[in-house]
């Protein structure tokens, strides 16, 4: 091959090699792009309203005459939410995760996992007027002191949600866990249950933990669901079964409704997603280092 | 099962202790076939609740007829087709950026500070809620660009809501490719272009598309993103087309123009005060339903179908 | 340990009391396909039986017959028996569980697969199955398994550590405790040297050796001078079917059949 | 830029009118097919905004414009119209079953949502010992709405000066589903909403003061003053360099003559004939300005500020 | 083709005018692990070269230098040269092209690995990224390559299936013809038939026999009758060393070194 044909395959390697890098920087960007935008938008309000306020006030009342704005009365709304939901989505997917990866048959797993995803794709409007028409109604029955919005439904159908999620993405790690492991397991003499238990599960932790972080990331950034049952009102309460409003509720909220741009009011709505975003990212981070770490130690496999 | 004894040699400890690790199971295999019972009722009784709410209205009319504010003139034709669109653009955001960045992860990028931190990021943003890409969209898109609440900025913002999947899709199925279908390609003499152009990618293919179905699936449900962007209005029209009879014939004047899409008016008819839209919004969460559950049938399929053709 | 034990080469045709297992008329099949057909294999106590044969004659396949490995996967059907004594029981019995087959009849496998745990919780592991749970018994227990197993003095001071800081002839050979620890009355190894480096082998090897004065062994290996240094019995195996069984050295240098005699002389494999 | 390349009549703001302002642009783009007509619902703040910016031709609003929405439109040099073109009212509800509450004064009202109320005033009996010893579970409407800023006015004497610890909602359905299923709830919102689910609500006649006649929100009511000052007029602000453009013209015109049909069919309160004639009458004339400009825009007839001067 | 090339047992130290290429000082990292030290070995032209060693000794690495493969892979590091003649460049030179450099040496690697294109446009495929375009040329260059590599008469009917619808050999024999298409200098082989069956391996071997006609050959095997059948020279490394190198009777026979006789009784590996 000529050196000339060389010099120009070698120049079309790199520029293709750039190209790519430059869409994989995309993802970069991203962060950076709602960083900046979060923290560009958000700036005035904390000239305006010290930090200390915002996460120390008991009451969020931005948009009144005489605004309070204490992030923590909607991160109330969030965390009890959110908790009712894990505590649904975790067990359960975690539990069917483990039946399908390690009980049941091929064939039953391929026809079951697909109607999980299906189900995960359900959108989440739906779920919401599911809790709001269904679940409630019968949780009332069950406690008629129950108020018409509350945490504890939304909660729950948002746990419903995440189950798919979970259990789909955990049977996969737990999948991916080599057959030489059972059999050892296995050849000492353990069930399929105390192979699945003692022996797939912490093999699989990484990756189970992927999907127990990616339930919490959905029940956190869950929207619809909580706008529509959870009732909107911002309230300082870890009692799931009260009414309570959420960050994304409020956020949806006053991007449904009525506030200028650029006024104070519109602003909180960055502020607020900024905690959202500082929330998740805090906590991605920290399960990818937790990963990473296990993986420098060679248990993942 | 046989009674331990019969085998021997254990010791009534480690009988007992398989005895009850076996009763133990059956707990377990009960307890699941109870869960997966409930969550089929569960699921089954939202579906018959909102199929018997909105069957009525499906009707042809409904799927060719714009908003109205008579709830039994109105229809969805501006929203199906705005959804239908918008996923178009989608795709084209979301799918050669997904692919490229899934080849670069997967081919090219060497162990290093500016990979780690790519992964960290596309880890980071598929936990990142949906709202704050709306709120990115907001500031960026429909602020800073001027791009309005138009049918491109919901297409990039959803672009880069699935991103994530995408890669995660790429990568996962550019790894199944065997390293020995490489290697052999380089040992004729094929560049890496070459070798993941004309050997990877097409292998990975049915990966690939099952991944941007399912990014796709998730992108046509979401609402809260084009609730922030502004797109709550009130659209009697179509975009317009894309195709003139005159030149220059091809026209991207409908990526400016506004929209509406399903989610936006299963939410606004679901939270208007006249109850008589109620089986409208749920004719219309249940197109939407139809349609997520085609796009994950066809990835299933998809997937299916690369399983029974695995050839390594 | 005790490393004087010495080789006696048994005759195949002793009666069963010698015997720690036998499989009569033994097929398998992997679905449809035939894996094993009809092989009766002897196994003697405290011995070390080598199977041998090229590459997917089914070695492997009848090995985890032994231990009822199959059962796991769906379509895998058995043919025949294997008895093991002195019980005198099928093991492939629909009505015998393979839990309790499992309790006793060990096995090591090609690559280590030590669990994601510590090195004494893996050695431990089998004996928490059975209901062992003070601490001061599972210590015990757990020492004498990796003394058996030459990896005491290497890991007594890592216990705690993760198995799979160990090098891989380590991690084999805690694999190989793990499965001493519970006392199996067969042991059985498939290639277990076949992912080491030399040295590591060389110490299995020795292990290996070593074990039979407890254990009875059924040792899969494709290196021919392995089963010539470890075993006393020699069996030799061709597409599913065993060829020729016999002591070792008989088996070597004077082969009855043909097949087994070109296999031995590399001519094919 | 919304709708390049063809011909768009863009409408934001209120929320309130957005019902009013879907029902004209339904009928007249049935009128008129090949106009496009889009509706926005950024509130009369956000819709004020963009409508000074001059990205919309018309504003629909809930308020008067306010003085520094003025000033932004005469800094872009922008001329508008002000347009009355309905009444509405805001409600103050109860579960159907509350009968002990037969009415309330103004100054009831306002002990219950004051901002000092917060956390104290959590019982019935608290404000009237003859309303029961219950807890009072309080709903209105969400606090970036008009409704809101004119509720918080009249009753607090301070627009969005309020209590806090109330479920408050954009979303009228959940409100309304809320105060039906709630026996001790007290709620408000917009007269519309009310209408719409007046078989599953109890509107609570409202004095002006102790002594004085209560009065419960009808169309009769509402238009003839004796609801003041619950009530108000609403309007669309149109910008005079759109109005050249005939589909806009068009379709104020239109808005002018079948307002009234529609303001009715949707609950919202249509004004009486003789003042759309007078509405008309202004626009043929080129009267462009606010009648607001050093007045009050709370408890205002409709016949008065028809004759009031306008000014930019 | 000519089956009648007489084998010339070859002096190892003979002038480089009959060597095809030479590796000097050749060491290899993968990271900070050294796998190669220091590695001299000649090859000489149109013969066939075998390596032998224990696993794990670096067969593989040093296969896979004499291509660049390694340069794939992030980390990996060469140190001291491979020459190739009669050009005399040094292959593994920053400035040498490795695409190059794999255009004029072939590999054929242990398990078959076919594209998963036609039998056809597999064989083309090398063809095609040299840019050969026409048609009559490619279907010459893909029979002539099929009948070097004894396949033509079993695929000449199929050669529009699938490469997966061959057999393993098959298979096998489709990569060597691969990488025969586009007339390499060097062929490299890393244990090409340890993934197949006795009669594909005899079938693999007879074709080994007769390439050397036109091509130099380079294999790695674990099978030292195979090496005995097919090489005329062989090499002995242990632990990333070259311990023994000679004409392959000379070696089988008459080591020199104790490494390599003890390797050879089968005392490791
Ligand atoms: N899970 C399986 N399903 C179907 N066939 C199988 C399966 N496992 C093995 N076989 C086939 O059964 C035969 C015997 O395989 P087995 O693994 O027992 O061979 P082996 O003698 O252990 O070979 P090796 O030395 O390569 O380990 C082979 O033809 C193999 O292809
Ligand atoms: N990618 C790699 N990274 C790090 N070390 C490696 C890598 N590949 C091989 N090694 C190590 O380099 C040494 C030589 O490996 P190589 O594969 O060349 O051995 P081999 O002689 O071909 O063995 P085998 O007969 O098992 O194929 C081994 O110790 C191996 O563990
Ligand atoms: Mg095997
Ligand atoms: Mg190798
Ligand atoms: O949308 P509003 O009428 O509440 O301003």
């Amino acid at each position: 091959m000529p050196k000339r044909q060389r010099s120009w395959r070698n120049w079309w390697e790199t520029g293709i090699e750039w190209l790519l890098a430059g869409a994989a920087l995309v993802a970069v960007l991203t962060t950076l792009g709602i960083a900046a935008v979060l923290i560009g938008e958000s700036l005035p309000f904390f000239r305006v309203v010290s930090w200390r306020s915002f996460l120390t006030d008991t009451q969020w009342t931005p948009l009144f005459a005489e605004p309070r704005f204490g992030i923590g009365v909607l991160l109330s709304g969030t965390i009890t939410s959110s908790a009712v939901a894990l505590a649904v989505a975790i067990p359960c997917g975690t539990w069917l995760a483990l039946y399908l990866s390690e009980f049941a048959t091929g064939r039953f797993r391929e026809s079951v996992k697909p109607i999980l995803e299906l189900l995960a794709g359900v959108p989440t409007v739906v779920f919401g007027y599911f809790a709001l028409y269904t679940v409630t109604p019968l949780l009332q029955k069950l406690w008629p002191a129950l108020p018409g919005f509350n945490l504890l439904s939304a909660g729950l159908v948002m746990g419903v949600m995440i189950v798919p999620y979970v259990a789909s993405l955990s049977e996969d790690a737990l999948r991916a866990v080599p057959m030489s492991l059972r059999e050892g397991a296995y050849a000492l003499g353990a069930t399929r249950l105390q192979a699945a238990w003692q022996v797939v599960l912490p093999a699989a932790f990484s990756g189970v933990a992927a999907s127990y972080v990616l339930g919490v990331s959905r029940a956190i950034g869950e929207t619809m669901i909580v706008a529509i049952a959870a009732g909107q009102q911002p309230r300082l309460t870890f009692n799931p079964l009260e009414p309570a409003a959420t960050v994304t509720t409020y956020i949806v909220q006053v991007s449904k409704g009525d506030v200028p741009y650029g006024s104070l009011g519109y602003r909180t709505i960055f502020a607020a997603a900024l905690v959202l975003f500082i929330l998740t990212l805090v906590f991605n981070l920290a399960a990818d280092w937790v990963r990473r770490r296990q993986r420098v130690q060679g248990c993942v496999l | 099962m046989t009674n331990p004894a019969t085998i021997g040699r254990l010791g009534d400890r480690a009988a007992a202790r398989i005895r009850w690790a076996r009763q133990l199971e059956r707990g377990f295999v009960l307890g699941a076939w109870a869960l997966l019972g409930l969550l089929a009722v569960v699921f089954l009784s939202l579906f018959a609740g909102v199929l018997q709410t909105g069957w009525e209205r499906l009707q042809p009319d409904f799927f060719l007829t714009f908003a109205s504010r008579r709830a039994a003139q109105a229809g969805i034709l501006a929203a199906w087709v705005g959804t239908l669109v918008v996923m178009a653009v989608t795709a084209a955001v979301a799918l050669p950026l997904g692919v490229a960045a899934g080849v670069y992860l997967e081919e090219y990028a060497r162990p290093g500070r500016l990979t780690t931190l790519i992964e960290v990021n596309i880890v980071n943003l598929a936990g990142v809620p949906s709202i704050v890409y709306g709120l990115l969209a907001l500031g960026l898109f429909v602020r800073l660009l001027g791009l309005g609440a138009s049918i491109l900025t919901a297409g990039l913002t959803l672009g880069l809501l699935i991103l994530p999947i995408v890669v995660v899709a790429t990568r996962e199925a550019i790894r199944t490719v065997p390293q020995s279908i490489r290697e052999a390609s380089y040992a004729v003499g094929a560049t890496r272009w070459q070798t993941v152009w004309q050997h990877v990618l097409p292998a990975a293919l049915p990966g690939i598309l099952t991944g941007i179905i399912i990014g796709l699936a998730r992108a046509i449900g979401e609402t809260a993103p084009l609730v922030t962007i502004g797109a709550v209005t009130f659209i009697a029209f179509l975009p317009p087309a894309p195709f003139s009879p005159e030149a220059p014939f091809l026209s991207f004047d409908w990526l400016w123009a506004p929209f509406t899409a399903l989610p936006i008016v299963t939410f606004d008819w679901t939270s208007r005060p006249n109850p008589a839209f109620r089986p409208n919004a749920a004719a219309a969460a249940l197109v939407l339903t139809f349609l997520t559950a085609v796009m994950n049938a066809t990835a299933v399929w998809l997937r299916y179908r690369l399983r029974r053709q695995q050839l390594w | 340990m005790n490393n004087s034990v010495q080789r006696q080469p048994a005759n195949s045709h002793e009666p069963s009391h010698v015997l720690k297992a036998e499989t009569r008329n033994l097929s398998f099949f992997y679905g449809d396909k035939a894996a094993l057909r009809e092989v009766n294999l002897p196994v003697h106590a405290r011995r070390a039986t080598a199977l041998i044969g090229p590459s997917g004659c089914g070695k492997s396949t009848l090995l985890r017959c032994f231990n009822r490995m199959h059962d796991l996967y769906p379509g895998h059907r058995y043919q025949g028996e294997i008895r093991l004594y002195p019980d005198d029981i099928n093991l492939l019995a629909p009505e015998t569980d393979p839990i309790l087959v499992r309790s006793r009849i060990g096995m090591v496998f090609q690559k280590p697969n030590p669990f994601p745990k510590s090195v004494f919780e893996n050695v431990a592991y089998g004996l928490r199955l059975r209901g062992i749970r003070q601490t001061a018994e599972l210590e015990a227990r757990v020492e004498r398994a990796l003394r058996d197993a030459a990896l005491w003095d290497e890991v007594k001071d890592r216990l705690k550590d993760s198995a799979y800081a160990l090098s891989g002839g380590q991690q084999q050979r805690l694999c190989i405790a793990r499965a001493l620890a519970v006392e199996p009355e067969l042991l059985l190894f498939d290639e277990p040297t076949s992912a080491l480096d030399p040295l590591a082998t060389a110490s299995i090897e020795e292990l290996l050796r070593n074990l039979k004065v407890h254990v009875t062994t059924l040792i899969v290996t494709h290196n021919l001078q392995q089963a010539a240094r470890v075993a006393e019995f020699t069996a030799f195996m061709y597409l599913g079917e065993l060829v020729e069984f016999g002591p070792t050295e008989v088996l070597f240098n004077a082969p009855s059949q043909k097949q087994t005699e070109d296999y031995l002389a590399g001519r094919f494999g | 830029p919304a709708g390049r390349g063809f011909p768009v009549i863009r409408v934001d703001g209120s929320s309130t009118v957005y019902p009013l302002a879907e029902a004209v642009a339904e009928e007249f783009q049935r009128n008129y097919p090949g106009v496009r007509v889009t509706i926005g619902v950024s509130g009369t703040g956000g819709g004020m905004k963009k409508f000074c910016r001059g990205e919309t031709d018309l504003a629909t609003a809930s308020r008067p414009i306010a003085a520094s929405e003025r000033e932004a439109c005469r800094q872009a040099g922008l001329a508008y119209y002000e347009l009355p073109i309905a009444m509405d009212a805001i409600v103050v509800v109860t579960h159907p079953g509350n009968v002990q509450v037969s009415a309330m004064t103004l100054d009831e009202l306002r002990r219950i949502w004051a901002p000092e109320a917060q956390g104290r005033i959590r019982r019935w009996s608290q404000v009237n010992p003859a309303w029961g010893d219950r807890p009072l579970n309080l709903y209105g409407a969400g606090t970036d709405s008009g409704t809101f800023d004119y509720f918080t006015e009249v009753v607090n004497g301070k627009a969005r000066a309020s209590r806090g610890d109330y479920m408050a909602s954009e979303d009228d359905n959940v409100l309304v589903q809320g105060i039906a299923g709630d026996p001790n709830a007290l709620g408000y919102f917009g007269f519309d909403i009310y209408y719409e689910n007046r078989d599953r609500l109890r509107p609570v006649p409202i004095a002006r003061a102790a002594g004085q006649p209560p009065v419960t929100p009808t169309v009769e009511t509402i238009l003839s003053g004796a609801y003041a000052p619950l009530a108000r007029p609403l309007f669309i602000y149109v910008n005079a360099r759109s109005l050249e453009r005939p589909e806009v013209a068009d379709f104020v015109h239109f808005w002018l003559e079948h307002g009234a049909a529609l303001a009715d069919e949707v609950h919202c309160v249509p004004l009486p004939p003789e003042a759309y004639a007078a509405v008309r009458q202004h626009l043929a004339n080129g009267r462009v300005g606010s009648v607001f400009t050093h007045r009050p825009a709370v408890a205002v007839s409709i016949q008065d500020l028809l004759t009031w001067p306008a000014a930019l």
